[in-house]
């Protein structure tokens, strides 16, 4: 679908979730919203929605996230086309059953007979001491489950056309958003985003940064950095996890010969993990150095901000893993 | 019907006896009268939510035994293409969405199918059957809450057949009975001798009534026995543990209230026990000549 | 030792409008005679588990206002070291087992604490604090559920202050009351005015007895209500959700009845009062003081 | 602790298991079993322990995961030393939360004030058609989940330590045992094995197998036929995952400068994929081809036979691994 007129006026990342959901529930009556406390939209992306769209369609729900989770497989499995805003991803943990061995197993289970059209969107990542129970980044948990789709924008753009790409697809799909870009500012262009896409910029030719999220971010302004110093630094922003875009992390590296991953995930098996694997099994021969790994060590991530701070891969930690791949 | 019920499951009994069968089997012989009295009141739109213990309700819900068979041997020509098995047998398009592997995983998608089909105004209602042990599942009480919150068109329907696994269920159990806790959410909640197929068939037809009308969900519990052992096999490791029941026979049952209303059932039952038997000999056979599922199939299926 | 509570609730609200605070805060203001009441019957080696909303239970419970400041501003000196925050304070040597990020996470976790005291024969009992919201959690159920059959030491307290975050929770809960649900599970399950601390330690009391003396878990609801939002701060995106309520205050409930039992609360109150503002303030004086956590604190204490 | 006698007369896997609990249970009253039908042993591990030490240290559950797992939690934190029966290791989705988000982070959330003896034992893998949830090797969910310990023995050896060892940890450790393997044969020996420990056999010099469980014994008996061919493979039975054996396994891969990761869970972000990784950074200069993965492809496990023996690695597809990177 291209198009020439902006297709969101969002200016913020929120806000485009919000607005990619809107528009999806003005184009399909199946699209329904719930989740706890949506109608005020706590956490960004249902903001407004109960306005426009009623208390019908837009629910709020009792803390019962394995019941409500449940409650939505069922009704995509009934002609809806539910999204779930779980408010902060880690508590798809007391859900976990109903996303990994429902949502992403029944479909397979019953030989392909049904379809589970159901979007789980929640904020993963730290951002500002909300200590280890709310801060976490679950990617690798659903990537290594299987049977869903996950996406994790880190601009309005990705937000608006991965959610309504989310929203459209008939799998499972984890949005996840973070909290600490909630407000991040950017337009939506018309170019259409789709599940499995990746975003490379800027482009480079020294060493690829492959990261999510405000992980993508930091990237970005560490290749700014560093460009000044002569490294040309490519980054790619993994925004689509499953389908995971080998293609650009492969063209990109096979480029570069060099690649840092960097992951607000746990280290171990990480995205970071899965991504060096990847790319050590397929392009082992175009790498001049070993792929480098920046995440989070396994630790829980702590309340007091500068601890906080000290397990987060930082802009030093990037641009220093980013010099020593090139330098060797 | 529940004759039906009872000549797939000896079958599978002989079958599992003689070898044939794999992976893990739970017959639902003592317990047809539930199936059967709850699936009497639905029609085509409808779905059940089902569990590992789940043929019953499948057949009572009009599927064919031959697919039937044909999935629990892992056949191709399975319901689920021989990917789902004994555990997750179900027909989507003929109103069961599927039995769970997951003890109580099944009950909120009732929820989620009920609210579906009363957006959708099709007039369907959502049946979850599930047992005395899921009774202690969180995510049942969540449900419950949820469907009467929403007030939606759903019937759970909880089969007491008095165990969990090998445990007996009141050992585990704390509370009045499994249909007070339920009351306590607020709902329609009855107990009902669920081997007296008359009577779980009048219970749940005025509560799918309840639901079809708008006036939201209700709870049943179903009184019954199993008769076998918790899956097929079981003796090689359980020593015995069952208090001697004296379980009913929902079949005889039946013919006895036959007989109460001056009707003969002898007759009815040799025409009807004859056919029946023929069907299943016949669905087995059907069944056992299907091709293996083609390898490819088993990459198949995760995505749309 | 409810003014204690407030003056420190009330320092955290000022100090967080004046942007001192990092994290997410919940303020307990209104809810503390539940706390107080509660805790008046707890002795050394009891303990209980907590929420996000938290400060009055381990305030109540004893604990160190200058450590607990600390631990809310992240300092080296905190409870947790500064790694638990706000939302995660506790004191295990203080009977504090701690709150909990996880609606309902801390719940079961005074189960098993309560079958450890009675395994180990310690003669203590657990208490799990939790709040109207977290009455939707299943969790809750099959706690409810084990205290009971397995007839452990330990009283569930519901603190229903009426709000789940922002959704008045009466608007998504089914059934006649919380305590009502809780009876179905079998254990004595009363409701008690939750603003009136008397009230709330004569029920508790009699719980903890009956706890103590092994005569299994109790349940009690504490209607009270919360002054403040749901955290500080939500005036940014939360538009006004609030009925008007006419929150009774807990503290002058306890005057009245002081006049009532013809004593004059003025004086005391004004000397509880001055001890406690000067209480406070030097326990957040020293908490400021306090440096930030050493870096490499941060990689410890995943594992033993 | 070395002793010359046997310490176990368990000739099977399962019932070394059970013998660890009892000598467990024996040695310290604080230790607790509990899960759903322990009295019975459907599963195994506590076969025969209610006869030995009673019904109150031997405890029937009821179908609550989350609530007797966090129970658990409690009581661990109270003083004793539950383990904890949850049947099949899928069973855990139910109770996620209480694992990663309790178990595995409650230490690191109080600074340290509570210890969390925990263990929680759980059969993972395929054996014989009990389809997709009740198949699956959910080991990269704990390791990326973090906060909690993971060993998977393959033989009684290793089943006798190693949930000898969980048990007398003061973390909570996660004991997964292959239902293929219950019955599996062996003896114990009296040299102990400790968490974070790798059993390396057998030795060989030309690629190395990094394996686990089921597929261990598959890695072993494709060594003995690729000897035939005159390659010579050496086997690291990964049978601690957390602690990771880094030694072992990298002392291996600079030795043979091969190696193949063989895994029962599914391929993204994967146990093998973090081996892969992490070879990839310590061990690069060592390799003389890519670290070869083999796993679950990302499909849940299928009930047909012939489809569930087509998605696990085979011996056939071992070999071929191995020969591959052997001979390029
Ligand atoms: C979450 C979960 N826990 C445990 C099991 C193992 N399990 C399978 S059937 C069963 C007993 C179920 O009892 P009930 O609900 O009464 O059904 P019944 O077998 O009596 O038909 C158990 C514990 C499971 N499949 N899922
Ligand atoms: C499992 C889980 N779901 C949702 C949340 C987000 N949340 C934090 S507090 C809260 C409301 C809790 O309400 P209640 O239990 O009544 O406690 P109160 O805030 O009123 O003290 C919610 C939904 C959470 N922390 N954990
Ligand atoms: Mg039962
Ligand atoms: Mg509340």
């Amino acid at each position: 679908m291209i198009s020439v007129a902006a297709p969101s006026s969002a200016k913020r990342l929120a806000p485009a979730l919000a607005d990619a959901i809107a528009q999806c529930m003005r184009e399909d009556s199946r699209v329904v919203v719930w989740g706890e406390d949506v109608t005020i939209g706590v956490m960004g992306p249902t903001r407004g929605l109960a306005e426009e769209f009623g208390l019908e369609r837009v629910i709020d729900c009792p803390i019962s996230e394995a019941g409500f989770v449940g409650a939505a497989v069922g009704a995509a499995i009934g002609g809806l086309r539910p999204v779930v805003d779980i408010m902060f991803s880690s508590f798809t943990y007391v859900a976990f059953d109903q996303i990994a061995n429902q949502a992403g197993r029944l479909r397979y289970m019953t030989g392909g007979q049904v379809a589970v059209p159901l979007v789980v969107v929640g904020s993963a990542g730290a951002a500002g001491s909300n200590a280890a129970q709310h801060s976490e980044v679950p990617t690798a948990l659903f990537l290594n489950a299987g049977g869903v789709r996950v996406v994790f924008p880190s601009t309005p753009h990705q937000a608006f056309w991965l959610m309504r790409a989310a929203i459209r697809s008939d799998d499972p799909v984890i949005v996840l958003h973070h909290p600490a870009l909630a407000a991040a500012r950017g337009t939506v262009d018309p170019e259409p985003l789709a599940l499995g896409d990746a975003v490379v910029h800027p482009i480079g030719t020294d060493v690829s940064l492959l990261a999510t999220g405000l992980m993508a971010h930091r990237a970005r302004s560490v290749a700014e950095s560093l460009a000044s110093e002569g490294v040309s630094v490519e980054v790619v922003d993994v925004c689509s996890l499953n389908p995971m875009p080998w293609k650009a992390i492969l063209t990109s590296v096979e480029k570069t010969g060099r690649a840092v991953v960097v992951d607000e995930g746990r280290l171990t098996c990480s995205v970071a993990s899965e991504i060096s694997a990847g790319i050590a099994e397929r392009a082992f021969g175009a790498l001049a150095a070993p792929v480098r790994r920046l995440a989070v060590p396994d630790v829980p991530i702590p309340f007091a901000p500068n601890l906080e701070a000290a397990v987060l891969p930082s802009e030093e930690d990037i641009a220093a893993a980013a010099r020593e791949v090139v330098r060797g | 019907m529940m004759l039906r019920i009872r000549l797939f499951e000896e079958t599978l009994a002989d079958l599992y006896k003689r070898g044939a069968l794999v992976g893990v089997v739970h017959l639902s012989i003592g317990q047809e009268a539930t199936a059967v009295g709850v699936c009497s009141s639905l029609r085509a739109g409808d779905q059940i939510t089902s569990t590992h213990r789940g043929h019953h309700h499948m057949l009572a819900r009009g599927l064919d035994p031959r697919r039937m068979f044909a999935e629990i041997l892992g056949r191709a020509g399975g319901y689920c293409g021989g990917k789902g098995g004994s555990m997750h047998v179900s027909s989507v398009a003929e109103g069961a969405v599927g039995a769970n592997g997951i003890v109580g995983g099944g009950i909120p998608h009732a929820v989620g199918l009920a609210f579906a089909a009363r957006r959708l105004g099709t007039g369907s209602v959502a049946v979850s059957f599930f047992g005395d042990g899921a009774a202690n599942q969180g995510v049942l009480f969540e449900s419950l809450n949820l469907a009467v919150v929403w007030q939606v068109p759903a019937l759970f329907v909880c089969e007491n057949n008095g165990y969990t696994e090998f445990t007996p269920t009141h050992a585990v159990t704390a509370g009045e009975s499994i249909a007070v806790r339920a009351a306590a959410f607020g709902l329609p909640a009855g107990a009902v001798d669920g081997d007296d197929v008359v009577a779980v068939a009048r219970a749940a037809g005025e509560a799918v009534e309840r639901a079809r009308d708008g006036r939201g969900p209700s709870f049943l519990e179903c009184r019954t026995h199993r008769w076998r052992g918790h899956h097929e096999g079981e003796e090689s490791y359980a020593k015995p543990y069952r208090q001697a029941v004296d379980p009913e026979d929902p079949i005889e049952r039946l013919e006895q209230a036959m007989r109460g209303a001056g009707l003969d059932p002898v007759e009815l039952r040799t025409s009807i026990e004859a056919e029946e038997r023929a069907l299943i000999a016949e669905a087995l056979a059907g069944a056992q000549a299907e091709p293996l599922p083609p390898v490819e199939r088993a990459f198949e299926d995760v995505f749309a």
